[in-house]
């Protein structure tokens, strides 16, 4: 493998990353599974960073989800996003941060063909207005929440407290990174470092001290598949797309996978789990999995964030063996308290992945 | 088997790979027929041999397709397959390159009953 | 050329997705969907090409069109730069606006996708909700999502979320004028009818096959749709 | 004659020949373009330098060669050609044959299939070299017990600008094949196609051959993507698609089969002069089929594989016929004045 | 005295040939199967043992099939076989003048001379009994010698005698031939120096003898000469059941068990094992077969059985023949390798299992036609033939309809040839299934193979099997077509399966006879070679079969005919793909010549048929 070709590919994918001022979206799957993220991303540019990010209460979904499970047309899901980009305009912003790849691709797609056939741009300007009375502005700079992490990755290194470095042997961890395939797949130049050897995560991992393993199966979709995973019948699609990515980077004996999309870090979470029930079989040494983290969840961990506080124990695949592994200091007493350190009990453990209590 | 007792509990199983994993597949019927009757190496897959098949009538049975399972070592279920020619040699007359499809047939039929052994 | 391929061509992403189709099979080579169910990809856009109704109209009634995850790998690969994933967006649409859907087994889980993800997006603003995530459909989220699920509230405050909260957040309660607003869309863009069509196409399905139809996910031909899967769509 | 490539040299002689001052230029120190880095030819593998050695004889006196020359600047002056380079040479002609010939496709444009990214993905152009260096091994210095060839790599692809196809890739592959399995008879060989375009006379000969003789098996399918396993095992992802089944296969070493482009310095001299060079960027004919060498512009004219690819053969036939074209482009001036 | 030491070599070689024949005969008849053993009982009843015994003495002695071959090589086996019986008969006849009569140990006779010197009469003296034996003995014995010499230079110069390639001989096959070839001129010696001692022996022996005994001490030499005689003699019976000359017992088994209508079966069996024994390798299948062409010759029916015999099978030699059957035609011994081949195969085979119940779904349209026409697999890659076909039955107004209009089940018969019978059946089953629920009474085809298959293996009772050469010959007789004759000059190409296969040469040549000028080949009918397209092959390559096609088509067009006819679809494929010439189905032509007929005719023929 040489380095320096895929630096070469990289130079080719530039992308645009506004600076400051973001219009926030969140993300249906991440809210409900990883709101530590999210809670994380706000916090990273705001405390951190001193950046001004906008959190409205009035968006919603992009519905992408529906839409890519076909119940929702693609009509809808354009003035649905519409109205997204009119909430931004209307609070006075012009770069769109979007906390989901999912909407991040839709939002590319949609902003291409407006581009391509301004006819169907007019359509959704006038369904808007006809619903909502609404009207907006196209961004001026359309991000994806990784794609600013990654912008500000240097100086996140440097207030950071822990690095992505086995502790005693000084040697960087070994790192797979995921990209969500809507990040760049459909769209290669939208993507930090394009669809075949994208950046965005590389960057992070890089910069945090990190060492990226390129195996055979990198960019296989985790096997979310919209309907193949929302219909029980179709799950088993699901997990043999994530199956066909463990068996390939296990050879590589990965310390962690870090994910850009929703989807992705809970699929690659709970099907590591489901195999174990199902097959006995556990891709980590001596009974742990491969622990899988949100790039927000890794950012928090550098900078010295309370494992708890951003949400790691809601992990299925516990994160411990790698804490320890960096040296991060936590209290393995207080995963599952509440709050305000009250006792919530705690989960069942797996009957083969291991479990960390107390 | 396991795919039940997971389907009890979790309501699926993990699909099986589709895939041809070249590299995994075993090879020993393909090495056997190639020295019984080495024009197999000259077809073109040109589905000349499918077209005019007298079984192909009555089924979907594709000797092109056929040569390419044995080569791929995709061998599983073929014995089924190939049993179903009747030997007329009709592709052997129309067949381009000249590929001896009787006798290839016949090989690859032999081939998949002691292959194994 | 047909009327189903008129149809088709109306479709602004089927413009999109093909053009000219030279059968090469790199969209096949890395579509996880070939790998895991009897599908290329590659032969959905030869079908399409040939303009040829009664082979379209078989396909919008067949299970094929209903296998891809709409991962779109197809259209980073494409050397003619056709999509298609595309392609099957536009041809799963047809196939509910004509009631094909139905038709097969995968094409009628669209109406389990309707009342879920589809009826939450205008009942909470979301397509995903950790309320409506019940372990009894999801047995793969496993025990620490049982554990969440049970301690939602405090879990959730731990984590920064403005559960059902008012203002903005995480897991927030959305306001009604706004969600409202997402309901008029839903009325003036198709969205609704839409929705219309697979409950009604849907109910014909179920009388036909003696199964009530019900209105939420606990009615048997839900279930039905749920959970039915013939081994015939994989590798056997 | 701008270009000293087998369609410079053949045209020089011939013009010279029929009794015309001929200027020839060339960019590199010494003529023959690409036949100088071709170990073989096909479709008989004989060797390239012979070829090309023929061609070198037949130049005579009468042609004046500048080698080591690039033409960066082309204008008419009252009905003459003033022609300089970069270095301060310059050239006056009452005619300018272009025979700018090709560039072969920068590989790492398909970022996919990992060239300068994966050791032992190498190009064609690369793996002539290693016939004529006489030794194939990888970057580890062993030999490769598997080798792939991607046919239309560069051609036929519009994600990598270029829909045509470059003619003479597929028979090349055949031909590097069978040198590879001479090379090293252990070697298995795979081919991946989309087409086997054998349009050339003893091509689908040479094709059967490889069959025949060395068990080289191809495969429908373009490639797809290729990836390095932890063993730096090239795995590639194909559609064998007569079988319409995904395929994996992994291989020691990978040939890509760059087709051929049009080179920059055509384009530039082309807009200088004016010239209208096709969506292919290859110049463009009065009429392709009626006088193909004959440019829009009086005097200006073109042979060889500046105007799409061509064989060498073609590509000599192409150059005597441009030299046809000149001869009589001055006879009809002589009439007129 | 009547024994000598010396006998012991020939009496030793001559009991153990006899125990090793008597051991073999009965393992073979024992493991005969039960059919078998039933003919066998049968035939011995019913007086099939006359003409066998007839047959046995035409072929075996007088080998009077080798005489039609090759009068030179008919000559020397007869010489030898005929000639060395009656040296036999006669010996024991003269013997009996000097023992009065009472019965001589077996060897008396051959030895005769050594113990009898007989000085009552002078040479020459024909008139008496003795002095006739003396000449007849020696004429006997120089007829023998004739033959001998021929042997000898047949060796040397197999081409004087019109045969490019003999048989290589095995290692018993080199002790008994060169045994062989001793024993006669030892006896001639024996007794001539006998003859120069006591002045005895006929023209020859006694002439000789005194011309030796001028310079030679015959006195000593003529006692060794009888024990050479004798180990001769000795040798040749203790090699010979390993030699080819086994088959000269074998073959006289052989005929008495073909008269009693046992034939090869479908495995290989005691029978098939008779007949390879029976094989002298003489060598003239070689010459007629075409594998020759394909440089194929270890293929050829000699070096076949020679494989089977010697017990070292070879598939390749299995699979590699054609099954024209122009070795049978040819053999003297009338071994029928074609059903020897097709037995060794099914051992290759036997494995394979082929299935076709896929076909139970297929049912065709129920039709009240008369005739069922069945075009075949080859058929319906030869449109033209099934065009010409249906147009011809559709002008002759019978009631047909067209069995494979939309697919052939095909006939089992490539099946067959490949030894799989079981396969076959199935095949066969679902044909009879289809042709007897047609209620047709006259089934047609166009393929010979398919012809032959269906004449043979099918039971269709109420069902007249015909081809389509024979039957468009009736319509033409009957009036139900009329056809116009041109005059165009055409070969007639004889289908082995047609020809040799079903005995089919005359109806065709009738046929065409009205239709255009037939040029004679200079090979046909039982000798007319195969096209090279053959089913029955299995190992052939293409470029092999292309040889021997061009070789066929030489011959075929020598006389430059306008169109080269046929009456199988698959030789018109196959030589269509090697030459500019017209090649036509004989079906084309009559559809070509095809003429309106009138009401009137047609009410004759109504009243005809």
């Amino acid at each position: 493998m040489k380095h320096e070709g895929k630096k070469l590919v990289w130079q080719e994918y530039q992308k645009e990353i506004a600076d400051d001022h973001f219009f926030y979206a969140r993300s249906c799957i991440r809210q409900t599974f990883f709101p530590g993220s999210e809670k994380v991303f706000t916090k990273i540019l705001k405390d951190e960073l001193g950046k001004d990010v906008y959190d409205s209460e009035h968006h919603t979904s992009c519905t992408g989800i529906g839409y890519h499970a076909d119940a929702v047309p693609f009509e809808t899901t354009m003035t649905v996003v519409a109205r997204q980009f009119a909430l931004m305009t209307e609070a006075g912003y012009e770069n769109y941060a979007a906390s989901c790849i999912t909407s991040f691709g839709l939002y590319t797609e949609i902003l291409e063909t407006w581009h391509h056939f301004p006819e169907v741009e007019a359509k959704a300007r006038e369904f808007l207005f006809k619903a909502t009375g609404r009207e907006f502005k196209i961004p001026k700079n359309l991000a994806h929440a990784s794609d600013i992490i990654y912008k500000f990755r240097h100086e996140i290194a440097e207030k950071a407290k822990y690095r992505l470095v086995d502790k005693n042997t000084g040697k960087p961890l070994r790192v797979v990174e995921h990209i969500g395939c809507h990040y760049s797949k459909m769209f290669p130049h939208k993507g930090v470092g394009g669809a075949e050897y994208p950046y965005v995560l590389t960057g992070m991992i890089e910069a945090w001290g990190g060492e990226v393993i390129d195996y055979p199966e990198r960019r296989h979709c985790c096997g979310f598949g919209f309907r193949q995973y929302i219909v029980q019948a179709n799950r088993g699609y699901s997990i043999a797309c994530s199956k066909k990515k463990f068996d390939s980077m296990e050879p590589y004996e990965p310390d962690m996978i870090i994910t850009n999309c929703p989807g992705c870090p809970m699929f690659l979470d709970r099907w590591q789990y489901a195999l174990s029930e199902m097959e006995g079989k556990t891709y980590g040494k001596n009974g742990n999995g491969i622990p899988v983290f949100t790039y927000e969840e890794v950012a928090g961990l550098v900078l010295g964030y309370d494992p708890w506080e951003i949400g790691l124990q809601v992990h299925q695949v516990p994160a411990e063996p790698l804490l320890d592994k960096i040296g991060i200091e936590y209290d393995p007493g207080s995963k599952f308290k509440g709050p305000n350190g009250e006792d919530l009990g705690h989960p069942e453990a797996p009957s083969y992945l291991k479990f960390y209590k107390e | 088997m396991a795919g039940t007792v997971e389907k009890v509990r979790f309501g699926f199983s993990v699909n099986k790979d589709r895939q041809i994993d070249y590299d995994a597949n075993l090879k020993d019927i393909a090495d056997i027929v190639l020295k019984a009757e080495p024009t197999i190496n000259l077809c073109i897959s040109c589905g000349t041999c499918a077209s005019t098949c007298t079984a192909g009538q009555f089924t979907d049975f594709s000797l092109r397709k056929m040569i390419l399972l044995v080569r791929r070592g995709e061998t599983k279920g073929l014995e089924n397959e190939i049993s179903k020619c009747m030997l007329c040699g009709k592709c052997q007359l129309a067949c381009p390159r000249g590929v001896s499809t009787r006798n290839l047939i016949l090989q690859i039929h032999k081939a998949l009953k002691t292959g194994a052994l | 050329m047909g009327k189903l391929y008129d149809k088709l061509a109306e479709d602004v992403r089927f413009v999109e997705s093909l053009k000219a189709c030279i059968n090469c099979g790199t969209c096949t080579a890395i579509c996880p969907a070939a790998e895991f169910y009897n599908y290329e990809p590659r032969v959905i856009a030869t079908t399409v090409q040939s303009q040829d109704d009664s082979k379209i109209e078989e396909l919008l009634k067949s299970e094929t069109i209903w296998y891809c995850g709409e991962c779109m790998s197809c259209k980073t690969r494409c050397p003619r730069g056709n999509a298609p994933g595309l392609l099957i967006i536009a041809l799963r649409s047809l196939s509910q606006d004509l009631g094909y859907f139905t038709a097969s087994e995968k094409g009628r889980q669209q109406l389990a996708i309707k009342r879920t993800i589809g009826e939450w997006i205008l009942k909470y603003g979301y397509c995903v909700n950790p309320d409506l995530l019940n372990p009894r459909l999801h047995p793969e989220q496993g025990p620490v999502w049982e554990w969440e699920r049970d301690n939602i509230e405090p879990v959730m405050e731990k984590l920064g979320a403005n559960y059902h909260g008012d203002g903005p957040g995480a897991l927030r309660r959305m306001s009604d004028d706004d969600l409202e607003e997402i309901r008029r869309i839903f009325d003036i863009t198709g969205g609704t009818e839409r929705f219309d069509k697979i409950e009604k196409f849907s109910e014909t399905k179920a009388e036909e096959m003696h199964l009530e139809l019900g209105h939420d996910i606990d009615s048997e031909y839900f279930d039905y749709v749920y959970t039915t899967n013939n081994s015939k769509h994989t590798k056997s | 004659m701008i270009g000293g490539g087998a369609a410079g040299l053949e045209a020089s002689s011939a013009l010279a020949s029929l009794g015309f001052r001929v200027v020839l230029v060339e960019k590199e120190d010494e003529t023959g373009g690409h036949i100088k880095n071709w170990h073989a030819l096909f479709p008989n593998r004989r060797p390239g330098t012979e070829v090309l050695q023929a061609l070198r004889s037949k130049l005579s006196k009468e042609v004046e060669l500048f080698s080591g020359k690039t033409v960066t600047e082309i204008k008419q002056v009252q009905g003459r050609f003033e022609v300089g380079s970069a270095d301060g040479w310059k050239a006056e002609a009452d005619a300018v044959l272009l025979t700018t010939g090709f560039s072969l496709f920068n590989a790492s444009k398909k970022e996919e299939y990992g060239y300068g990214i994966y050791d032992n993905v190498i190009t064609s152009a690369d793996l002539e070299s290693a016939f004529s260096a006489g030794k194939i091994t990888m970057k580890n210095g062993e030999q490769p017990k598997r080798i792939g060839f991607v046919h239309c790599v560069g051609s036929r692809d519009e994600k990598a600008g270029n829909i045509y196809c470059s003619k003479v890739c597929c028979v090349t592959a055949v031909k590097q094949a069978i040198e590879v399995k001479q090379f090293l008879p252990e070697c298995e060989v795979f081919c991946f196609y989309m087409d086997m375009r054998m349009f050339g006379r003893h091509y689908e000969e040479l094709y059967k051959e490889a069959q025949e003789k060395y068990y080289i098996q191809f495969i429908r399918g373009r490639l797809s993507e290729s990836t390095e396993d932890h063993t730096g095992k090239i795995i590639l992802k194909v559609e064998d698609t007569l079988l319409g089944k995904p395929l994996k296969i992994g291989v020691d070493m990978l040939v890509l089969m760059v087709g051929m482009e049009s080179p920059d310095i055509t384009r530039k001299l082309g807009s200088e002069l004016g010239l209208l060079n096709d969506s292919d960027r290859f110049l463009v004919s009065a009429d392709q089929h009626i006088s193909a060498n004959v440019s829009e512009i009086p005097g200006l004219f073109f042979a060889g594989t500046c105007t799409g690819p061509k064989n060498i053969a073609d590509t000599l036939a192409d150059a005597r016929s441009a030299a046809l074209a000149i001869a009589g482009y001055f006879e009809n001036n002589s009439n007129r004045s | 005295m009547t024994f000598n030491i010396f006998v012991i070599p020939f009496f030793g070689g001559l009991l153990f040939l006899l125990a090793v024949l008597f051991v073999r005969f009965t393992a073979w008849l024992a493991t005969l199967d039960k059919s078998g053993r039933k003919k066998l009982g049968h035939g011995l009843l019913n007086g099939q043992v006359f003409p066998a015994t007839w047959e046995v003495f035409m072929e075996s002695l007088l080998h009077r099939r080798m005489f039609r071959q090759n009068k030179l090589l008919g000559y020397m086996h007869m010489s030898f076989a005929f000639g060395w019986l009656l040296l036999i008969v006669l010996g024991n006849l003269e013997s009996r003048i000097y023992s009065g009569g009472h019965i001589n140990p077996p060897y008396y006779p051959i030895f005769l001379k050594f113990f009898v010197h007989d000085k009552r009469t002078l040479p020459f003296e024909l008139y008496t009994l003795p002095g006739f034996f003396r000449f007849i003995m020696d004429f006997v014995l120089l007829f023998i010698l004739s033959g001998l010499v021929l042997a000898l230079i047949k060796r040397a110069r197999s081409k004087w005698f019109g045969m490019k390639r003999t048989t290589q001989h095995s290692k018993f096959d080199k002790w008994a031939i060169t045994s062989l070839w001793f024993i006669f001129p030892l006896r001639l010696l024996a007794e001539s120096f006998t003859a120069g001692v006591y002045q005895g022996g006929g023209f020859l022996t006694n002439t000789l003898g005194t011309f030796f005994a001028a310079f030679l001490p015959v006195e000593y030499l003529y006692y060794p000469a009888w024990w050479a005689y004798s180990t001769a003699l000795g040798v040749f019976f203790v090699t010979l059941p390993w030699s080819r000359y086994m088959h000269i017992p074998t073959e006289v088994l052989l005929i008495y068990l073909r008269h009693f209508g046992i034939k090869t079966g479908k495995k290989p069996d005691s029978f098939s094992e008779i007949e390879i024994y029976s094989c002298p390798r003489c060598g003239v299948c070689i010459d007629v077969c075409q594998m020759n062409d394909a440089h194929r010759t270890n293929s050829t029916p000699a070096y076949f059985l020679r494989s089977l015999r010697y017990g070292t099978p070879d598939n390749d030699q299995n699979a590699n023949c054609m099954l024209c059957g122009r070795c049978h035609e040819v053999c003297p011994v009338q071994i029928d390798t074609l059903a020897i081949r097709v037995a060794a195969r099914y051992d290759d085979n036997k494995l394979l299992a082929p299935s076709f119940k896929y076909l139970d779904r297929f049912e065709p349209a129920d039709s009240a036609a008369d005739v069922l026409y069945f075009a075949g697999c080859m058929g319906h890659l030869t449109p033209a033939v099934k065009k010409a076909m249906l147009k011809i039955l559709a002008a002759s107004g019978e009631k047909f309809s067209f069995m494979d209009e939309d697919g052939s089940v095909c006939c089992g018969r490539p099946l067959l040839l490949a030894g799989l019978h079981e396969a076959a059946a199935e095949l066969i089953q679902k044909n009879t299934h289809l042709i007897i629920n047609s209620g047709a009474k006259t089934f047609v085809t166009s393929c010979p193979i398919c012809y032959k298959v269906f004449n043979e293996e099918y039971k269709l009772p109420g069902v007249e099997v015909l081809h389509h050469s024979q039957y468009l010959l009736r319509l033409v007789e009957s009036g139900k077509i009329k056809v116009n004759s041109t005059g165009i000059t055409a070969v007639y190409h004889d289908p082995c399966e047609l020809g040799r296969g079903s005995k089919i040469y005359d109806e065709p040549r009738t046929l065409l006879g009205q239709l255009v000028t037939l040029n004679k080949a200079e090979q046909e009918r039982e000798n007319s070679l195969c096209c090279g397209g053959s089913v029955g092959d299995l190992s052939m390559n293409h470029s092999e079969r292309t040889v021997i096609r061009d070789e066929a088509l030489k011959v075929l067009l020598a006389s430059q005919p306008d169109i080269l006819v046929t009456a199988c679809p698959l030789c018109k494929k196959t030589f269509d793909n090697g030459t500019e010439a017209v090649v036509m189905d004989i079906a084309e032509v009559v559809s070509e010549r095809l003429q309106p007929v009138t009401k009137k005719e047609l009410v004759t023929a109504e009243l005809a048929g």
